[in-house]
Order: structure tokens, then sequence, then C-alpha cells
């Protein structure tokens, strides 16, 4: 219970930590988000000038700050300069949308990339892991951007029907770019453990070789991915900001894509909180992940 | 059940109307694929496009300027005059409008409309453009249906002002603009039901970040030829998506029917899947956009050679307009040498006088080269400046490319700086701290009052030099020119003013005028009737005409 | 009484080296200890491991090795991991460290009996603990639920025999697994090494380059 | 794996004599050349503005290969020292890390590249540029690597062999030298295998974002990031290519990273 609460308390002096420096970083970038009417002829300058006081950007950085908290403390997470209307109000429909998104693809990354990594560190130099391999690689090569775009044109050219704004491609395509990364880490960290003098052992006992894999060699490489499932997490929210926007998937990415080029400061910060709160579950889930695998550290003796 | 029997509705309906020709154009959806989503739908604040393009179709102003023929002509009005001496301006309303509630729309929703645009706690952008002479409109009834518009001096572009100004319900707002909430309402979230208006549509659903569905207003004024009313189309969808290859494709994957102002290379692409997919292309020529290369003429600048005309004309004419219209525009783009497009018709001063070659323009002006080529000025140093672009747009990028390569030729070396776009603003209009950059731009309307703002000392947006002064003998003289051009309402006098203007700045070069990129649209076959404009929304501004031809 | 084991005329290739073993011969009856020695590199793991066929893949084994009557170089894969384990054992060079940090002792001998003799879970659990308790009379029970790294490092070894021997095999190897142990823990695991072995009556081969380990639990000894 | 490193040599070494090997300098535009199948005069085909993509592929090498090795390394590097830490040590400074690790994942870190790009003079070479900003990603990018490591001497740590270490007397620095270093040099190569090429196409996704700091000095992520748009698919298959080359380089990278890692681990 202590525990908890202390983690909980850690958890909230990182997110203020957080949005403290997401702000201070906003505030070191050039321009504001009037900055595109000072070009625009049709719109005086002094209506520029009267927008700004009205969104408070004439005021100093520290005010500015302290409004949003206060803003947060209401739950508004502070007003969009861009829609005029509570964050909150704006990405409430968008976020489940985002995480559910995030979530399917994590899930289907780590469905694939595990076994795939497993057997091939097992038989390394085989044919699957010889195509993998080369796969991972291209993939790396390109972008989640060019993937995105890919798809895109696949579907047009194969005639395979609409694939824009449907949650399916976007997850297939989250996953491919997300995928090397999980395989390559899960591939060398069991192959590491394949090292281990249990292995031997346990084949010289007759196991056969898949059950050696997954039921001991799995669990006993499980450590350092753990801390890639984290990772993979947070890897996979910002991909998803790319590809919601290339496959026009309507969750927070298009959303905060315009915001990060605006300028749009609340909207930036409550989509950085949102990470950070990802994050934060992810590590706990994590922590307790290896908790539970690791009997170390769960039963360390006395 | 009851849905089976809408649908046996449906059909039946169907049936007639194919039978009874007169009303074969009624009926039916558009979906328009649009890049990006409306930010809200309120009218008032309201300054991107996206939001504007739909609010343009729930909304209708007094007057507007007509897209294909850049005139005034009436909406909500009935008739319009405008006082001898250019100062009062009388609109007489049509009868029976109402607002797409169904409640009626009278003299009182417009003194309501120009009051909040003009109240100071609205903070509307349109409040400074409401005013003539630095005094605000005098808006006053005159009658049930009649309303006078009183300006301080004359201004020769008077009811150009009304346009584009949307008559907001009074018996739906005034309660939020009585208690300063006026700003927050009608946001994204809106139900479409606290919604009214005098345009084509309503609101009928908003799925945020996916699609909106406008449907027919029962209660819009405007009927065709045949006395049939208008809208033709049943709905209007828009369909978002980011990104031009997107909407490119979910136009060929059948998910839409028109999209519009996208690039030359989207249109080659399109052009390629053509005969297969049923796609109607179309080329409208140059728009009224114009993209640039702007010198740093602020006081203190740091390149000398950017004040002297020989130079600025020189870099003018070095540039190889026609590789960027072919290159980065794949062909959809109109070389220009003067911000005035040929698609402001009776605006527009005709081509510019040709050009003299670049280098008898350097050398006349005590310009040498060194034994490598380089360009030496008159003090011996050798030239070269950076030129800033906007990184997120390839076609930018791209220019800049061709700019710096045909600067080479002439010894001059560019170095292209790729910057994020509101760090270049930055740059350009707070710190001015800047050689050269990439730009664009898009008058609001053909008439100077248009270019006001950008050319003039007094105006704010002069990129070239934000001073506020006149520092060359030539920017006073179209500072002079304009005042004179925006005071005076004869017409003739007014273009050959502004015709000399656009010499003065072909000829000074401030801005290297570059290409206007065409407009250019792609739309199912059978739906007829879009006829893309120039003003206004460039494809939206008929929708209440579009209709679908019936095989 | 005739040879459990026969080993004639044994070379093996290991890809791209040179050839450890060229023409070995062997043979170990039933219930006989046989010590192999040699000097380091002579191929004594070699030797030993080639008998279950536990090289790296790509090896290349020649010659005969008879088991029981069987050729074992024309087994096919699945007939020698039904023979590993069940008939013929191999213990690990550092038994200590051949077991599963992550699984407890339980599951780990399970996992062994499991594959050879397939059971419902109560059985296989009934079983594991009867062979715990042979090894661990005193405290089978805090044995069997405990993880590697909660016992020292004669109770690991133990563990491993026992994981070994629980399929009662008619052959076990073993590969120098005192090398990395003191003198005290040496003599202890010996002990109940030959101990077991006289007690099931299988045969064992036992490699080492220390001859007075081989002549403690050994009968014969032969030098490679 | 020697042919990996065969290959890997021959390109460094043409990136190294770029312009001995190219016909034409990569900047320079046959504009009556554009969109040309790849043929005789331009082997892999030209550009929107035709300039030689050969060339540009050739030229580009050199900027990306050497900033992108060094943005991964650094990552790699810091990530060791930082990870290594909070793994030895645990407790609070453990705590302060992984904390901080989280920070670094969450933020926005777009602003700072941003501010960067506007701290350097506009006269600046571009690919002093494009090379100090990759370098602040790759110094940003920490996190990942570290958590890895964390994870990986947590479990070391615990190991056997290193406790029996530990058992001796053996010091931080020996442990750290002779059992945790070598435990995650897998880990490391396999995380650089995949960082250089993020790193090197990281322009691509930075260029969507409005960020793009090559200009029109060629780099591997402007030449991957040209290919991406609907006209290109359709009509110049060859600006393809490109990616296909780097998809080889990557893949001959991450053979000899994990051969390398695998020969520190035996050589042990």
């Amino acid at each position: 219970m202590t525990f908890l609460l202390r983690r909980l308390g850690g958890a909230l002096v990182q997110l203020v930590a957080v949005s403290a420096l997401a702000f201070a970083l906003m505030e070191l970038a050039p321009g504001d988000y009037l900055e595109d009417m000072r070009v625009n002829p049709q719109i005086p300058a002094a209506t520029v000038a009267r927008w700004r006081a009205e969104f408070g950007l004439d005021q100093p950085a520290i005010v500015r700050y302290g409004r949003w908290v206060r803003s947060v403390a209401s739950g508004e997470f502070g007003v969009s300069m861009a829609y005029g209307i509570p964050v909150s109000e704006l990405i409430a429909g968008r976020l489940g949308r985002t995480v559910a998104l995030s979530l399917l693809a994590l899930g289907l990354t780590w469905l694939l990339a595990l076994p795939c990594g497993v057997w091939c560190a097992a038989y390394r130099g085989g044919w699957l892991d010889r195509l993998l391999g080369g796969g991972a690689t291209v993939a790396l090569a390109l972008p989640e951007l060019l993937v995105g775009l890919l798809v895109l044109q696949g579907a047009l050219w194969a005639g395979w029907g609409p694939v824009s704004g449907r949650i399916g491609p976007a997850v297939a395509v989250l996953a491919a770019v997300s995928f090397p990364s999980v395989f390559r880490h899960t591939r060398s960290s069991v192959g590491q453990s394949l090292r281990l003098p249990f292995v031997d052992h346990l084949r010289a006992a007759g196991l056969s070789e898949t059950r050696i894999l997954f039921r001991h060699v799995l669990p006993a490489s499980l450590n350092p991915l753990v801390s890639l499932l984290s990772l993979s997490l947070a890897g996979i929210t910002s991909a998803s900001l790319v590809v919601e926007v290339t496959l026009s998937w309507p969750g927070m990415g298009q959303l905060l894509l315009e915001a990060i080029l605006a300028r749009d400061v609340a909207v930036v910060l409550a989509a950085v909180m949102v990470a950070a709160t990802l994050l934060q579950v992810a590590n706990l889930i994590g922590d307790g992940l290896l908790y539970l695998a690791d009997p170390r550290i769960r039963r360390r003796p006395a | 059940m009851e849905m089976r029997l809408a649908k046996l509705w449906r059909e039946l309906l169907l049936a007639t109307l194919i039978l009874v020709p007169a009303w074969s154009q009624s009926g039916g959806r558009a979906i328009v694929v649009q890049r990006s989503e409306p930010r809200g739908f309120q009218p008032v604040y309201s300054v991107d496009e996206p939001s504007r393009a739909v609010i343009g179709l729930l909304h209708a102003p007094l007057l507007r300027i007509h897209s294909e023929t850049q005139e005034t002509e009436a909406v909500l009005a009935a008739s319009w005059k405008v006082s001898p001496d250019g100062r009062t301006i009388t609109v007489n309303l049509r009868e029976n409008l109402r607002f797409s509630d169904g409640a009626p729309l009278t003299v009182a929703d417009v003194l309501f409309t120009f009051a909040v645009h003009q109240d100071a706690a609205v903070a509307s952008p349109l409040r400074e453009v409401l005013q003539v002479g630095g005094k605000p409109l005098v808006v006053t009834a005159a009658g049930p249906r009649r309303a006078q518009f009183q300006m301080a001096e004359p201004y020769a572009a008077g009811e150009r002002l009304l346009a584009g100004v949307a008559i907001l319900p009074r018996h739906r707002m005034e309660a939020a603009y009585q208690q300063g909430q006026f700003r927050s309402l009608w946001g994204l979230g809106a139900k479409p039901s606290e919604l009214a208006g005098a345009g084509p549509f309503r609101l009928k659903l908003v799925e945020p970040g996916r699609r909106m569905v406008l449907e027919r207003n029962l209660h819009y004024w405007k009927r065709d030829k045949a006395g049939k009313p208008l809208p033709y189309l049943d709905e209007m969808e828009f369909l978002f998506t980011a990104g031009e290859d997107a909407q490119v494709a979910r136009l060929l994957a059948g998910e839409g029917d028109l999209a519009a102002s996208f690039g030359g290379g989207s249109y080659r692409a399109i052009e390629s899947h053509r005969e297969r997919r049923g796609i109607r292309l179309l080329d409208a020529g140059p728009s009224l956009d114009y993209t640039f290369l702007l010198f740093n003429l602020n006081p203190g600048g740091k390149r000398p050679w950017f004040a002297q005309t020989a130079f600025r004309q020189a870099v003018s004419a070095a540039m190889d307009r026609e590789s960027i219209a072919r290159l980065v525009y794949r062909g959809r783009a109109s070389p220009i040498r003067g911000p005035v497009t040929p698609a402001r018709l009776k605006w527009y001063a005709g081509p510019a006088a040709p050009a003299a070659e670049p280098r008898r323009l350097l050398s006349a002006a005590g310009y040498r080269w060194n034994g490598e080529g380089r360009l030496l000025d008159p003090t011996g140093a050798p030239v070269s400046f950076t030129l800033l672009v906007n990184a997120a747009n390839p076609a930018y990028t791209q220019t800049g490319a061709i700019v710096e390569e045909d600067l080479k030729k002439i010894g001059i070396a560019v170095q292209v700086v790729p910057m994020e776009f509101r760090s270049l603003v930055d740059r350009v209009v707070n710190r001015k701290d800047y050689d050269a950059a990439l730009m664009a731009l898009r008058p609001g309307d053909v008439d100077p009052a248009a270019d006001v703002n950008a050319w003039v000392s007094a105006g704010r947006t002069r990129l070239w030099n934000l001073s506020g002064q006149a520092l060359h003998p030539w920017e006073a003289s179209v500072d002079e020119k304009m005042r004179a051009l925006m005071a005076t309402r004869d017409q003739a006098r007014r273009r050959r003013l502004f015709h000399e203007v656009q010499r003065i700045l072909e000829q000074e070069a401030p801005m290297v005028c570059l290409v206007s990129p065409n407009l250019l649209l792609a739309s199912r076959a059978g739906l007829e009737n879009v006829r893309p404009g120039t003003i206004g929304d460039l494809v939206l501004w008929n929708a209440d005409e579009w209709y679908w031809r019936r095989q | 009484m005739a040879a459990l084991l026969q080993i004639a005329n044994l070379r093996v290739t290991y890809p791209g080296a040179v050839s450890p073993l060229a023409g070995v011969a062997l043979e170990v009856a039933a219930g006989e200890a046989v010590g192999v020695f040699g000097p380091s590199g002579a191929g004594k793991s070699t030797l030993l491991r080639s008998i279950p066929r536990l090289l790296p893949a790509g090896t290349r084994i020649e010659g005969t090795i008879r088991f029981d009557g069987m050729e074992l170089l024309d087994q096919p894969e699945s007939a020698m991991r039904r023979l590993r384990g069940r008939r013929v054992a191999y213990i690990p060079q550092a038994p200590a460290e051949a077991l599963n940090p992550v699984l407890p002792v339980e599951t780990q001998v399970a996992e062994v009996l499991r594959v050879h003799f397939p059971m419902a879970r109560t059985a296989l659990r009934a079983a594991v603990m009867e062979r715990l308790v042979r090894y661990f009379p005193e405290n089978a029970a805090r044995i069997a639920r405990a993880y590697p790294h909660e016992l020292s490092g004669g109770e690991r070894q133990r563990v491993v025999i026992c994981q070994v021997l629980c399929a009662s095999p008619s052959l076990l190897l073993a590969d120098e697994p005192t090398s990395a142990l003191d003198s005290v823990a040496q003599l202890d695991f010996l002990r109940l090494l030959r101990q077991t072995q006289e007690q099931t009556g299988m045969s064992l081969i036992f490699v080492s380059h220390d001859r007075a380990v081989l002549r403690f639990v050994t009968t014969r000894q032969v030098s490679l | 794996m020697k042919a990996c490193l065969v290959f890997l040599l021959a390109i460094h070494l043409l990136a190294a004599m770029a312009g001995f090997v190219t016909a034409y300098p990569p900047a320079e535009q046959h504009r009556e050349n554009a969109w040309e199948a790849p043929g005789a005069r331009f082997p892999l085909g030209t550009d929107g503005l035709g300039r030689d993509q050969w060339s540009r592929l050739v030229h580009g090498a050199r900027i990306s290969l050497c900033s992108g090795l060094a943005a991964g390394v650094l990552s790699a590097g810091l990530g060791l020292l930082l990870g290594g830490v909070a793994g030895l040590a645990g407790g609070w400074v453990d705590r302060m890390v992984t904390r901080l690790m989280e920070l670094f994942l969450a933020l926005p870190w777009m602003y700072l590249l941003l501010a960067a790009r506007a701290f350097f003079p506009l006269e600046t070479d571009a690919r002093v540029v494009f090379t100090a900003l990759l370098l602040l990603l790759g110094a940003i990018g920490w996190a990942r690597p570290a958590r890895l490591v964390r994870g990986i001497v947590m479990s070391v740590k615990e190991r056997e062999s290193v406790l029996a270490a530990r058992g001796f007397g053996a010091g931080q620095w020996y442990l750290l030298r002779r059992h945790i270093v070598p435990e995650t040099l897998p880990a490391l190569a396999t995380y650089l295998s995949l960082a250089i090429p993020q790193y090197v196409a990281a322009e691509v996704t930075l260029s969507f974002l409005g960020l793009g700091f090559s200009g029109s000095t060629p780099s591997w992520g402007s030449l991957v990031g040209s290919m991406g748009s609907l006209d290109v698919l359709t009509d110049a298959w060859w600006m393809g290519l490109p990616v296909v080359v780097l998809a080889v380089v990557f893949g001959c990278y991450s053979i000899v990273s994990s051969a390398l890692a695998e020969t520190q681990r035996q050589g042990r």
C-alpha cells in the first residue's frame, strides 16, 4: 500500500516535471501560435495584437504556465488556441482511439515478434532467420511515414479497397514498423540465454527444442525484454502519430501534429502528459512483470 | 421495418425523379475529401480555410463577390445602392428570409452581426477590416428589411467590406454574447441542433477527426431559373484526411467524390489512374496565389546589394520560372513576374516587359566576376546570401534548389536553409534576421484593397520592409498610388493606378515573383456544375448548384 | 555379459576445424563404471557428447556407436530424443550452474520426468517428490519449492543429479562434473555418484583429466 | 560476415571518393533530363529536378553514414553509462535515472531541435547543422539503450558468477569491466543495428514535421523521403533504389555488429 502511494506520489512529481520541461521546451522554439497570421495581409496587425493579449501570449512564461496548471486542476487541461475550446473536450474521443490503436499494435507486435525472435535465436541462420532479418532491415530503412504511404499506394494499385480511416491497416503498419526492434532484441536476448548451461543440460535430458525454447529459455530471458516492453510502447505511441496521419485514423495524430507545428501549447502539453502517463503505467506493469518473471528479484535470500 | 419502408419510399421517389426530367437534378450526396478538419463552427473567429469552407455553406452574407466574374453579387440582399458621395451603402433584404431553424432573418440580425464584429470585447478578426479611415462603419436600420452602412470617408471598395460577413442568427447567439461566452460558442463539440444559419446547408452530423455531414437547408432562399429550390444535393459530406497523398488516395479508392487544392504531383498521380476510376480532372489555370523570393530590405539589413534595384532585377532576370513550373509543379503552375496573377481578370496589368540580361544588368551596376566565375560586388567582395525556405513543403525546398542553381550560373552563391514555418516567419517578421526567403501569399480578393496591407508602408504585412517607412522613392510612389486608388470610386482610374503599381513592383522586384500554382481539382464523373473560381472558397462557392447527372 | 555400449572406429569432424577424434573404440558393459582420461583437448568431451549425439549442428560423426543393440548413428533425431535422459543421461561440467534460474526446482525435475513418462499432474508431482526425497530425505519439501539461487552449491548439485537420474537411465555420462569444485565438495559429490551408481546398477562413463578422481568412482580406466 | 565487411568497406571507400566515382556533382540539375529512368548516363536515374541519383546516393552516404553512426554510438554510449550506473548502484540513484528516462521519453524534443536550429547562424554550412542536429538527436536518445542496459545489469548482478566474484572482493570497476559490460554488448550491438538506420532515416519524419535540415545537400534521409509521394511511386520506381541500398548497408551493419559482440563475448 505504502509502496503504491509512494509510487503514485513519484508519478505525480514526474508529471509536473514533464509538463514544466515541455513548457520550457516550447518556449525555446522560435515563433508562437499567431505567427501564421502575422504574414496574412487579410488579418490586420491590430487583430493579431488583440488576440495575443486575449490568449495571454503577452504574459511572461511563468504566468502562462501557472494559468495552465490551474486549468489542469479544473479538469480542462487548458484551452486550445486553434479550436477555442478546452483541450479535455477536444481530445475526449480521439484519445481513446489513439490508445486503442497503440495497444492493439503493441499486442500484435509482441504476439508476432516474440515467437519469431525466439525461433530465430534458436535456428540462427535458418531460412526464417534470414527472411525476417532481411525484412526487418528493409523495414528499418523505411520510416513509418513511408510505410504508411506505400500501403496507401499498394492498396490503390491492388484494388484492395479503402485503407484510410480503418483500424486494421493502421495497426498492421504500426506493428510492421515496431516489429524489427522487438524481434531483434528478443533474438539477441534469447540467443544469450541459449548459451546458459541449463539449456544443454535439458537437451541431454531429452526435452524437445521447442519445449526448451518456450518453457525454459524464454522465461529466463524475460528481464531485458520487460524493459523493452515499455520502450516499445513509447515507440509505438510516437509512431502512431505519423501513421494516424498517413492513414487518416481519427485519433490524436492529426490534432497533435498540427498543434506541434502551430505551437498550440495546451494541446501539445496534454499529449505529452498522456504519453508520460502511459509510460508510467507501462513501467509499473513492466516492474510487476519483472517481479513475477524473475524469482531472483522476487525472492531475495535474506 | 421502418428502415425498409424508408428505403422503399426513397426508391419510389427516385423512380418518379427519373420519370420527371425537370426534377432529375435533385438529391444525392457529394463527398468532399478535405486535408484538414474545421476548428469549429464559430463564424466570427474562424480564419482557417477548412473551417471557412464548412461555415461558408452554413451561413450566408448580404453580398458576396462572385467567384467567377469577380463582381459583387447580392446574396441575402435583394439589392444595394451606394450613395453618390460613396459614403453610404443601403442594402435591402430579400423577402421571407429564414434561418435554417425556421426563424425569420431580419434587419435585427444584420445589426446584431455588425455589432458583434465591432465589439472590442469580442475581438473579431474583422473588427479592423470593418473600419474606414480608422472609424467603424455605422450600421443602422432604415426599415424592416433595409440596413444602412455609413463610412467616415469615401472608400472605393465599400460594398466589398460587406461581402463575406456572414449574417448571424441573433436569437441563437445573443445569450452567449451577453454573457461574454461568445468565443466558446459553437465549438467543434457543438450539437447540430444548436446551430442555425442562412446558408444552403445545415449541420447534420459531426464525427471529430473523421467526417462531417451537412444536409440541405429547407429554408434556403435561393431557387434556380425553373423555380426549383436549391440546393440540389440532399447532403454534403466532408471526409477529413491528413496530407495530400491520403486525400488523393481516398478519392481514387472511391471514398470521396471531389478533392481540390492539391499539387501538380498529385494531379499527375490521378492522371495515371484516371481511365480506370472515372474521375474528371480539371486544371483551372493560375490562382491568385503567388510564390516569391523575398529580399530583406528592412533598415539595417546586412546585404548592401539588396538595396540596389539593378541587383534585384538581375536576380529576377536570372530566374528560370519555366523550370520551376515544369519541374516543381509538374507543369501545373504559371510563371509570373509580378504579384498580380492573370487570375485577377480586370486588375491584371498584362505580362511584364521582357527582362534584360542579368549579367549586363550586373556589370552596368559595377559588379565583376573573378576567375572562378564568382560574382564580386563593386567593392570586390564576393556575393553570397542565404535563402530561407519552408522545410515542410517539398515544393518550396525544390524551388529553393532551382533558385540556388540559377543564381550559381551568374556567380552568386546561395545557401538554401530549410526551416520550420513558424521559425521562418519569426525570423522574417519579428527578428528581421534573414537575407532572403521563399514565401507564398494568397490575396483574399481581386480588388486592390486586398493588397494594401501587403504593399504600402503603413500596411503591417509589407514583408520586405516592415519598418512602416518608405525608404526608397519607389516605395513612396506605391504608397501614394495605392492611397489614391483606395479613395476614388472611378473604376477606370483605380485600374490604371493599380497597373502602375504592378509595374513598379515588377520593375523594383522587392519580391521576385516566381510562379502561381494552378488551381487543380478532381471530381467523380457525373457530379455536375463544379466550377472552380478564384475568390472565397474556390470550389465550394457554388455547392448549392451542384447536382448528380443520372444515367 | 554383453556390452551395453560399443564404440568402434569413431571419427568426429567439427565443421571447418580439425577432427578431435579419429578412430576411437570403447566398450562398456552393463553396470560397469569406466573412466576416460587424457590431456585437455584430447577429445574426451567430444567422445562423451557424441554418444547421445549432443554435438553442434554440422558436426560429422562416423563409425559405429551401438547402444543396447541399436546403432545410434542411424537413429532419427526423434528416437535420440526419447533415448536422452531416459536411457543415456548426461551430467554437465558445472552441475551447480546447470539449473534454470527462473523456475522452481520441482518444475525443473518434473519437466524431465514428464518428457519420458507422460502422466497426470498430481501423479507427476508425487513422482517428483518421491525422487527428491531420495536425495533430500530431511527437507525435500523446501527444496521442491526453492529457486536455484536459494540453494547452496552442494544442494544444487544434488538437484541436478536427481534430475539427471530421475528417469532411471541405464548409462550415465559424466563430463568432469567436479572440475570447478574444491576438494571437500568434490569428495562429497563423487561419493554420491558412486553410491548412486552402485545402487541402481547403471553403467557410467566418467571423463576427467584427474586419474585419482577416476580411480575413486570407476573400476576401469582408459586413456584417450 | 566477410562479405559484409568487404561490402561495407567498399561503400565507405565509395563515399570517401565520391567525387571520383560520379560523373556529375550531386546538386547539378539536368533539367531536360528530369525523371529519367536508370540508363547509361544516369545509372540510378534522375530525380524531379534532373539530379543524378547515383551521385546523390554516393555523396549522401558520406554525411549520413558518419552522422548516423555518430548519433547511434553517442546514444548507446550515454545509455550504457547511465543505464549501467542505475542498474549497478540501485536505490535512489536507480530511481532518479529511471525517472529521468521516462522524462526523456515523454518530452516533445522537436521543439529543442527547432530552438537549436535557430541557434545556428544561417550561414553555417548545411552539413555542419545536419551533423549537429543528428548528434543532438543521438544525445536525447540515451533513454532507450539505458533502459535496456539497466534491465540486463540488474539481472547479471544476481548471477552466481558475479555474486561469487563479489565474494572474492572484486571491486565495482572489475565487475563492470569483466562481467557487466560484456553481458550488455550483444544487446547494445542489437540496439545499434536498429538505431543507426533510424537515425539516418530520422530526417524523413522530421521533414514531414516541418524540420527538414539537409537543404540541397544530399543525405540518405532526404533520398528516402523523396520517394514518398504518390506520383513518384507511380512514375519513378527508381527513386526507391536508394532504399534497397540502405537496407543492404544496414543489414551488413547488423551482421557485423552482432558478429563483433559475439567475438567479444568469446574472447573474454
